[in-house]
């Protein structure tokens, strides 16, 4: 389970959301929704540990969990068997056969990255989410260039798999995914705009 | 008044110029971002406090 | 009251208004009794002639690039540990300071080498070691302008000028080994009987004052703007952020 | 790490050479020299060692840029930084796949632009002796560096400028080397303190470019 | 094309200084070619013309590839080659701001980085005239090379490698021109050479670059 | 009037689409159609003239006709007005007022781009076709990153002010932008695999 308690974070120094608490008990998902700008990319990243809230608490995520961000990491100039292989080998996995299927790559494995579409590449993005085998699964905006039909690979795939085995995953969306779970509307949490905190504090 | 420096006299007063341009060019420079920024704090403070 | 308590920006600002004008006042004082008592009042030396005046103005700012450079992984170290604002800001407010003075040492110096050595430069470890300060400053400076984030750039140049401290003295090294020079040596020294004539003595001491004292007011005057330009930053965020959630 | 490395150097390689042009690098700036300088032999000669070792510097710091800038604009970076990997061992093996890729290389190929500038005969093996020894703190410093300017754009000359200052050591002290056992002297000092700049370097790089990497990344 | 120019120069002066760091890497080449080479000041004055020149070469070098590159990566560069603006226009504004934050400035600051490698008194003038009649040839050489290598990962490493021989007439030239004004001779022929050079490749260069951005943009 | 008749287009040297025919009138927009991979952004980008289709013909595009793709060419070094002022003035023309409220970038107007999140900054991207006055839009999916609302606010843009005036605007996307335009599905027109043309063809 993830519990986040009162979490406030800034971005470039100034606070951005605060007072964010909810829990995501495991097997479920949880989606973000909020105007763009409200601060989900930030919630994401202090979520995954990349940078420091400003307080609160985050339990559950830690060594478990993985982010992925707008930008997926795909090299060109590797293939696509290569790319995922490289992923496996830094989270000392091997790759499952099926992932090529559950993201539609069969026909695709020996092609070089930098030769896919934008939407083939978003996919190949994703299933490198497949192979890591993180239990805690924090994703920006994962279905961005992806036609209906692979955004319903996907939430088949988040809801079947990995979900299904216990896992949890926050994901910031402006669509919907077709997936059964919780939204937190992120406008209630808006920093008011005399909070405390961020590094600008001092000079306020 | 003006001390007899004989032979080396452009050495010296080069020194001099080159070092009193290079002081007076910072001492300058500081002053006048220090006006300028505190004008325009000042604006700021007048226009989000007030 | 612990010291630490002028780290708070508002509060170094107020405190060291009063003290300002009188910093600049003492600074400008004693440099300008200082350089007129040297330049106006000393003899000549019986070896290097008048050029010897050279050194009320060589010598301190030599002292004070290297102090400069001193002050700023002092108050790093202190940004790194203590997370106090005004600190990463006095460094920053300090390396164009420590550039000034490392300019006019190299610029003093070479004018002075051209009557001593007949040379305006040569690649003595002194100079050469001053050479390689100058490119710190210089890379310093360059880091704090690339970087938009203040607090980002806070840290990341107080992390190089630390690995810088470490490779300078490296290089300080490194140089000796490389080349044995022809520069003077210490001449301030504790020991009386190095020292130069008293008549050099007194002067100069004057002119270390006046560098160090506009050294302090400059690096005060430029701090208080630092701090200024970051509250500026910090009321238009807030400005923006209340004009957008409303 | 083991991963990280293989990966950095297949993709070096496809992307258009990465041995072949650090190398190639090296290469001009070396025959570049001569035509600025003249073709006079003695002179090349004398100037042989410290040309050599400064185009060795120029080539491992141009490609210095792309340790990791790569890896920050297609988002590779924060995924890696969330990996089990500690950052410390990504900056390790993205300075080991530096090296190979090229001080290796350079050191290598450094015999043969020797002959072209006329190096006295006694100092080829203490030119690759201070090359093999002094090549690896390049590319630890230098990823140093380009942690420090990752996410910067324009970060390449800024990189320059921030890593060159802090070659000096190993660049006197390495062609120091090369000079006194071309004169045939003994050249132990300064080799010895090669190996120490080595030493150190790998000591404690890893650990500033993960610190600096952690801040860049926030 | 104005518009073009006057957007560059200010991206480079915003991204942390663009004529700053040219002008820095310019120095501290210069500054280490006496670490390699040691300190004798009778070798340093004969290589000065030399390694001066080649410095400056590395410098304006070392700044091409951001001609395009940012452009490129961003998005900008199909919408200009979509805009009125001609592709030709586009690639000499971009020569013209890469002379204004690198040609020029390393010029200007030339005379006193003589001083360190004890240049002879009688070279400053040709040393100036010279690097400012051949520093717009190295921009537009290099403009050229920018836009060969657009859109390719590494591509600092390979534009180097295609550039540099394109700059050999240029140095040559140029170096002679000043170790020529240096020793007391006749330094118009290889004046004349460069003023050709430049000319030339103003005449040539903007249309090259322009052919080869549209294939690389295909 | 845009055009096109019997386009055929490649990428990679391979034939992607062929026999591609539309007409769209002025003041209608066209949305393109079609799974990931069938060749949008490579019809898009022969539309614009960025690479030459390998057979038939446009016309009513040219010099009248402006391209938006992924990337969205923001500086972010320069600040929002700065990137706009900048594309007014290489288009000849003067940065219209309206725009800052049409594309709501009125609060961002001084702040750097590189400050921005993925959907400002996206709204930025697109602002600027409402400064360079261009009749003939070709836009790769325009509404990656934006939330409803922006979605909602750039259609109304698109239909209001660009088609209003006349424009014409071709649109490959995945989402509905509640534009009442006719939808062109691409499916139809995959090249068949014995399809001709493309650089690979002499080895075949
Ligand atoms: C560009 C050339 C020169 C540079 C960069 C330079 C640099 C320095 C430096 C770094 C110091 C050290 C200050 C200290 O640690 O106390 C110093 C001190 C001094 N320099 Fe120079 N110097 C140059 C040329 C000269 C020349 C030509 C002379 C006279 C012949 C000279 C005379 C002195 C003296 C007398 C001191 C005081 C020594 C001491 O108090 O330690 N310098 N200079
Ligand atoms: N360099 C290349 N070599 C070979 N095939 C390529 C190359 N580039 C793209 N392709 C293929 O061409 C096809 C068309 O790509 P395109 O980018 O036009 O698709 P798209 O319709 O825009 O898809 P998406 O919705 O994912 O953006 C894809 O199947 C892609 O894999
Ligand atoms: N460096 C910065 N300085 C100041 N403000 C910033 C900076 N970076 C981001 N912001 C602001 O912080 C807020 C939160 O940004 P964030 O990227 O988290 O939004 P988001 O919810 O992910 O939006 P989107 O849906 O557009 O991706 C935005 O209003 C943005 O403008
Ligand atoms: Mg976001
Ligand atoms: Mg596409």
């Amino acid at each position: 389970m993830l519990t986040v308690d009162a979490l406030a974070v800034a971005r470039g120094g100034v606070p951005v959301l605060q007072g964010v608490s909810f829990k995501v008990p495991d097997g479920t998902a949880l989606i973000l929704r909020g105007p763009n700008g409200i601060g989900k990319t930030t919630l994401l990243r202090s979520l995954a540990g990349l940078q420091e809230p400003l307080s609160g608490t985050v339990t559950g995520a830690g060594e478990e969990s993985a982010y992925a961000s707008h930008a997926d990491g795909v090299k060109a100039a590797l293939t696509v068997e290569e790319n995922l292989a490289f992923w496996a080998e830094v989270y000392g996995r091997a790759v499952p056969e099926e992932v090529y299927a559950a993201f539609d790559l069969e026909p695709l494995r020996a092609r070089f990255a930098g030769t896919l579409s934008s939407g083939q590449s978003r996919r190949l993005g994703l299933a490198r989410l497949g192979v890591i085998g993180r239990r805690v699964l924090f994703l920006d905006e994962p279905t961005i260039s992806l036609d209906a039909f692979s955004v319903r690979m996907f939430a088949d795939w988040l809801r079947d798999v990995h979900l299904a085995a216990g896992g949890v995953a926050v994901i910031a969306t402006h669509i919907d995914l077709g997936l059964d779970a919780p939204v937190l509307e992120l406008s209630p949490f808006v920093a008011a705009p005399e909070a405390t905190g961020g590094s600008d504090e001092a000079f306020l | 008044m003006m001390p007899d420096l004989g032979k080396y006299a452009d050495a010296v007063l080069g020194a001099y110029a080159a070092s009193i341009v290079l002081l007076v060019l910072i001492v300058w420079l500081s002053w006048r971002k220090a006006v300028s920024v505190r004008k325009r704090l000042a604006e700021v403070e007048g226009r989000t406090d007030g | 009251m612990s010291i630490w308590e002028y780290a708070n920006p508002k509060k170094f600002v107020e405190s060291t208004t009063p003290i300002l004008p009188w910093l600049f006042a003492l600074a400008g004082l004693s440099l300008v009794v200082g350089l007129v008592w040297g330049f106006f009042f000393t003899p000549d030396d019986f070896r290097q002639g008048s050029t010897v005046k050279i050194i009320y103005l060589h010598v301190p700012s030599a002292l004070m690039a290297i102090n400069a450079w001193l002050m700023m992984l002092v108050t790093s170290l202190i940004w790194l540990v203590r997370r106090h604002h005004v600190s990463a800001l006095a460094a920053k407010a300090a390396a164009p300071v420590g550039i000034t003075m490392t300019l006019i040492a190299l610029a003093t110096g070479a004018i002075w080498g051209q009557p001593m050595w007949g040379t305006y430069w040569a690649w003595d470890p002194r100079l050469t070691s001053f050479l390689i300060l100058f490119l710190f400053y210089l890379g310093y400076v360059a880091l704090w302008e690339a970087i938009s984030d203040p607090d980002t750039a806070a840290d990341l140049t107080s992390v190089l000028c630390i690995v810088g401290s470490v490779f300078a003295l490296l290089s300080r090294y490194a140089v000796n080994f490389w080349n044995q020079g022809l520069h003077q040596g210490a001449s301030l020294s504790l020991d009386k009987e190095e020292n130069v004539a008293d008549v050099f003595y007194q002067p100069l001491l004057v002119c270390i004052a006046g560098f160090v004292l506009l050294f302090l007011a400059l690096v005060v005057l430029r701090t208080r703007t630092e701090i200024r330009l970051r509250r500026i930053r910090a009321l238009e965020m807030r400005a923006r952020r209340t004009g957008v959630s409303a | 790490m083991k991963a990280l490395v293989l990966r950095d150097l297949r993709l070096a390689v496809r992307a258009g050479g990465g041995f072949g042009l650090g190398l190639a690098f090296f290469l001009i700036v070396v025959v570049l020299v001569p035509f600025g300088v003249g073709p006079e032999a003695d002179i090349l000669r004398r100037i042989a060692p410290g040309i050599l070792w400064v185009a060795a510097l120029l080539a491992a710091l141009l490609s210095l840029d792309r340790i990791f800038a790569l890896d920050f604009e297609d988002g590779s970076l924060p995924l890696l930084a969330t990996s089990p990997l500690p950052l410390e061992a990504v900056a390790l093996a993205k300075a080991a796949a530096h090296w190979v890729t090229t001080g290796l290389p350079l050191t290598l190929v450094a015999v043969p632009l020797g002959v072209l500038l006329n190096l006295a005969p006694e100092a080829y093996a203490w030119l690759l002796a201070a090359l093999a020894l002094g090549t690896p703190a390049l590319s630890l410093i230098g990823t140093f560096g380009a942690a420090l300017t990752v996410g910067l754009r324009r970060g390449g000359l800024l990189l320059s400028l921030l890593v060159l200052p802090l070659y000096v050591p190993t660049l006197i002290f390495g062609a120091e080397a090369v000079r006194r056992g071309g004169e045939g002297l003994a050249a132990t000092v300064p080799m010895l303190m090669l190996g120490g700049i080595t030493a150190g370097t790998l000591a404690v790089m890893p650990f500033a470019a993960a610190l600096v990497l952690r801040i860049n990344l926030r």
